[in-house]
């Protein structure tokens, strides 16, 4: 195994699913002569030329839709959104084209598309550039909604994304891009499908459900709390529509407590969703109230220690836990 | 005599008669709709398509089968004129498993992956960037077809008629855009809405041959048609025609059109029929007779007697079937693995 | 007290505010000569004129945009979108503009900007046009989100939103808009706060939580409940940001069981949001997981059976109330 | 001499000193922006206005003080130009408490009440349909004031361009829209993102007045400017300027603008720099000696420095000002009532 970038591994999928499918191809601002705002499809262009890397103009609301046209007409479209933010531009299409198709056709239309972008903060873009708007799309029936942390599933996911028949929001992080990890060699054919978790690190005393760039924080976390004596397991849900809850409420059942954390917004958000399921399904083998750790309740503002007191940190989910687990026998008070 | 039949666009008496056909289907099915919709049998909004008739016929007389067809919610006309079954059309708006979209559609949302009609939308302007979308598959795909995006002077106004024609332009997609002006979205006048008296200023702005025509002249409606297709098909990328026209109901059926006069809506109807227009041309002619007109009718009559049998005697969707088709591969919001007892989401 | 529709409560609230006030106006999609799609605003143009009733072209982005960028100048607007349906085509305006600019450029701008919309299903108007969107808003800071249930609230809650110097999204539903209910003559001036819900009936058994139309089936849900001799506690929310959680949980305390009611779809939904709400600050009050009833995860579906299975219904309440009430004594198995 | 000096366009040395004065203000605030992000002071994204002075002097120089600025991203010039102190601006670019913004806009988000700077917005094209709205205001107010809104070549793709500029031109808005087109979106040249060449037929396509200028001549700009105002303030409606301009930097400073050759950029930098040409005009008719130009760089110079003194030395925004201005009235996402302990949000 390899090991290589998020972005690295993201134009790794698109580039073999290319060169497998005739039909695959990719639209978006700046994609082909610029190699994207975050050079994740550098050098597709240059591969498969203009025909199959398009370049649009500045207009958001046209690339979903023709994204969405060119899959009825036979294309199997990959559009990028150059961020999470524009793609409200966009929600109309997104929401009430693109999830309701198939539904609303009575089953006969067919729409595999895929949309990338990428959310987050943590880079100082301030409050128009910094948001997690999964929740409202995976809201949505008739989407599917993931949101991979590692390289292997960025590439993985992205590939079964693309050979999905269903649409597809692909959404990145802003952050993870530059994060490396172990990928197959090239020709070492593998996929990640879209609607199972993982357990990242396994754990006896507590459950942090996670995914995107918070799983890493998590991890950081559960390597923070094992010093301490506190075994957290781990969960990368990976997919926040469909949600495999069965992975979360098996390692409930050994845990007994669960700690979600998510970057976005709180009220409203995924991890009030997660939260309630896991209730719902779990509520007897819950010993405490779940703890959520979620981005502060206000609009990302630009100056960094704001912005920094803005977002989740490893600390906060320490803390989380540390709220719901009973302190390790043989931890001092003083510890 | 020899004129007069250069007039109707060289066309066989067997063609006109036809599209006379058609228009009569389109209005009495429509007229019938109503009806059934005042009689609760139909619900949601209805939109209808009576006054218009001579835009759908005459265009898609010009297309070829595989053409694709977009378009907003008053398409129950270009649903059978595409080569629905009208009983499926009507069976649709009963809400009737043997519906077209199988009753979760309704009104608004007739498709047909055979026939390639690509909705039915309700959200105004929608169709018109997916349009360019599939202008971009048959590009792509170096298909000998178009995609002809039918939208009213309302969905001018929408940022999405902005971005579709630019796309369309620069990626030069074979793509028609029609819009049948008929002067009102919902009560909007169209002379309030836009700032200027006709598209062409707006087809220049996207670099774009323009054509107006009288959309209540269903020869001329295929002219242009035709015209379109052929400059799109050839790859010169697309068009724009507007058709000026009038629809002679409210909005919906809810719509007492209180925005426009009865003298306007009298006028129209008495002297711009679509309809009669076309049997006075046929007979001045000498193609069609009275009683041609009055066989057409009874023709019509019965079928849309017939669509409204088989929409009554058709059964509602299975309940199961609320849960299938949300996804492709039946995959809802939780990813049961384990579990025995699958929930229905 | 008079008893008037919910959408004659609406148009009095607007009338009033306008008398009072030169700088509050209205703009929207046939609002003017059509009076309004569901005729809220009829008549005004007739009393306003032209300058103060403003039919707009058909372009929710630029509907939404004028009414941010005429309270920067110093109005009031009043927008109406058709439907929430059609909000998406704004959303850009709503989440990125209206919902930061106070934050984002330090407190300097005031937006008083009412936008009013209906969301709901119910009159088979099919999967684009019976959206309930009010999550994707209520996640967002920045934004007030309230939704009345009554005419009386409709009026006492437009009129506050309207003197509100923030964004009030102003959500109201579709088969609301005929209910009749008692309303304060006109002359006798009255608002409701934006931020407090009421408790619709009082009873010891189960809290039931719920907001927009599920109100009215709430209500009758606790009246056959009550011949069970079930005592269920109805809560209007009346907005869902901000929430009254403080309503909630006194009650909780009480009844130590919750059933959240909403119409929209379950996942990552208003609902949830309230539950974990609940779940986080009442745990150690709730004796059973909280109930939870909600819109089916699928797009709303045409045909009437179909629909009406969709949709939540007043039985739905009464079994997820039973489901975790214990039978009261005396009531034998086989009531 | 005297012909020299009208073309001048009648101002006086002060004035036309001022403008030049101006322009280096803000290609060495920019440049020296730019070093302080190499420094890390500065964070997130950075456009830089260098390339583009003439246009934001020149337009700025035929506002009223009364009249409403809305623009982009790439905005620290027409902030400094509206009125806002240098140095608050570049205490925003430092996330500091004294910015104009207090540390929470940043570089993309400048504003001020009290010189009608709305923005600062992030999002392309959003400033268009807003400007739509402070024009109505105006209007509705009976107010002799404009609204301008500034955008790039990029922002006429979004369907906000054009919604915006029809509600403008049917209402009859008081706004003045300029496209400063620097012939580049990001990478997206505007030759492949138009099917025009030029804004003029969009313009037609909404009956509203055009006019295209050398956006490197600041006084050509303040001609058009002039115009255009006084149009639009006198009830005639909105007026679109497009300038031809360059940015001689990259988008932000993360791009190393692969998309265009080096050849292009030192074409543009060596033969029309806006502030070289003016300074050349202003020789050429005696208004400016050598001397003076060093006297103004000197200036300027020390103001910069002096900039970056201040937003060095002030403090970061207090922790507990991370939830304030939320909502104007305090309001979070719970409304606690009883709780003595109110939380924070
Ligand atoms: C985005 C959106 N906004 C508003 C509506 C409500 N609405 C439905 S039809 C209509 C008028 C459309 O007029 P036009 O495009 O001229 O078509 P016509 O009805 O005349 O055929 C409006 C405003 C909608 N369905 N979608
Ligand atoms: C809605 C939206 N889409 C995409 C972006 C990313 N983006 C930021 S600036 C820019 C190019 C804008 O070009 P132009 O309007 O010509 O202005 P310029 O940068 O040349 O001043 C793009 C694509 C954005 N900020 N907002
Ligand atoms: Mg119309
Ligand atoms: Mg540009």
């Amino acid at each position: 195994m390899r090991t290589i970038a998020y972005r690295d591994a993201l134009r790794e999928a698109i580039r073999e699913e290319m060169r497998r499918d005739e039909r695959v191809y990719i639209l978006g601002e700046d994609i082909a002569g610029y190699g994207g705002t975050y050079s994740v499809t550098k050098g597709l262009f240059e591969e498969f030329g203009a025909k199959r890397v398009k370049d649009t103009p500045l207009a958001e609301e046209v690339i979903a839709g023709a994204a969405i046209g060119s899959a009825i007409g036979g294309l199997r479209p990959i559009a990028e959104l150059m961020t999470a933010n524009f793609s409200l531009l966009a929600s109309d299409q997104i929401i009430n084209s693109l999830a309701k198709f198939h539904y609303m056709f009575g089953g006969q239309s067919k729409l595999p598309v895929v949309i990338r972008m990428p959310g987050g903060g943590g880079a100082q873009r301030g409050a128009q550039h910094s948001q997690m708007l999964e929740t409202m799309y995976a809201h949505i029936p008739g989407l599917k909604v993931v949101m991979p942390a590692t390289p292997y599933d960025a590439k993985g996911m992205l590939k079964s994304a693309i050979r999905d028949d269903d649409p597809v929001l692909f959404i990145e992080h802003e952050l993870l891009y530059s994060v490396k990890g172990e990928v197959p060699d090239e020709g070492e054919e593998y996929t990640v499908p879209l609607n199972r978790g993982i357990v990242r690190r396994e754990g006896t005393d507590v459950t942090i459900v996670t995914f995107s760039r918070m799983v890493h924080l998590s991890l950081q976390a559960a390597e923070e709390l094992a010093k301490e004596g506190i075994q957290a397991e781990v969960i990368d849900l990976r997919s926040v529509r469909p949600i495999d809850l069965d992975l979360v409420l098996d390692s409930l059942r050994k845990t007994n407590r669960v700690v979600v954390a998510e970057e976005g917004w709180k009220y409203y958000g995924t991890g009030q969703g997660l939260a309630a399921l896991i209730y719902e399904y779990g509520f007897d083998y819950l010993d405490a109230p779940i703890g959520h750790v979620a981005g502060k309740d206000v609009p990302m503002p630009y100056s960094k220690p704001l912005e920094q007191a803005a977002l989740p940190t490893r600390d906060d989910i320490i803390a989380a836990v540390k709220a719901i687990v009973p302190a390790p026998a043989g931890a001092g008070a003083g510890a | 005599m020899a004129v007069r039949e250069a007039t109707l666009a060289g066309l066989s008496r067997e063609q006109l008669l036809n599209m006379h056909y058609q228009m009569v289907l389109l209005r009495r099915f429509e007229e019938k709709a109503a009806e059934e919709y005042t009689l609760g049998k139909i619900g949601g909004f209805l939109h209808l398509y009576i006054g218009q008739e001579a835009n759908g016929v005459g265009m898609f007389s010009a297309l070829h089968p595989d053409d694709y067809v977009l378009s907003a919610y008053r398409e129950h006309g270009y649903a059978i004129l595409k080569g629905i079954d009208p009983h499926a059309v009507m069976a649709e708006l009963f809400g009737k498993a043997t519906g077209s979209s199988k009753g979760k559609g309704g009104s608004m949302h007739m498709y047909s992956n055979e026939h390639h009609l690509i909705g039915g939308q309700a959200i105004v302007g929608a169709q018109l960037v997916m349009g360019a979308g599939v202008g971009l598959a048959i590009q792509y795909q170096g298909e000998h077809r178009i995609a002809l995006v039918l939208f009213g002077d309302g969905a001018v106004d929408e940022g999405a008629f902005h971005e579709a024609l630019n796309l369309a332009s620069i990626w030069k997609l074979p793509v028609v855009f029609v819009c049948e002006n008929n002067q009102y979205s919902m009560g909007m006048a169209v002379t309030k809405a836009w700032a200027v008296s006709s598209l062409e200023p707006r087809a220049a702005a996207y670099n774009i041959p323009y054509r107006k025509v009288d959309g209540m002249d269903a020869l001329a409606m295929r002219e242009a048609m035709r015209e379109a297709r052929e400059h799109a098909v050839n790859g010169n990328g697309p068009f724009l025609i507007e058709s000026l026209t009038y629809r002679f109901r409210g909005h919906s059926m809810a719509d007492p059109a209180y925005y426009r006069t009865r003298e306007e809506e009298q006028m129209w109807k008495a002297t711009r029929d679509p309809i009669a227009l076309f049997e006075e041309k046929l007979k001045a002619a000498g193609i069609m007779r009275d009683e041609d007109i009055q066989a057409t009718n009874e023709k019509v009559d019965a079928l849309v007697e017939d669509c409204v049998r088989f929409a009554d005697d058709s059964p509602f969707p299975d309940p199961d079937s609320l849960y299938t088709e949300v996804t492709l591969d039946g995959a809802g919001a939780i990813a049961w693995r384990n579990k025995p007892s699958t929930p229905r989401e």
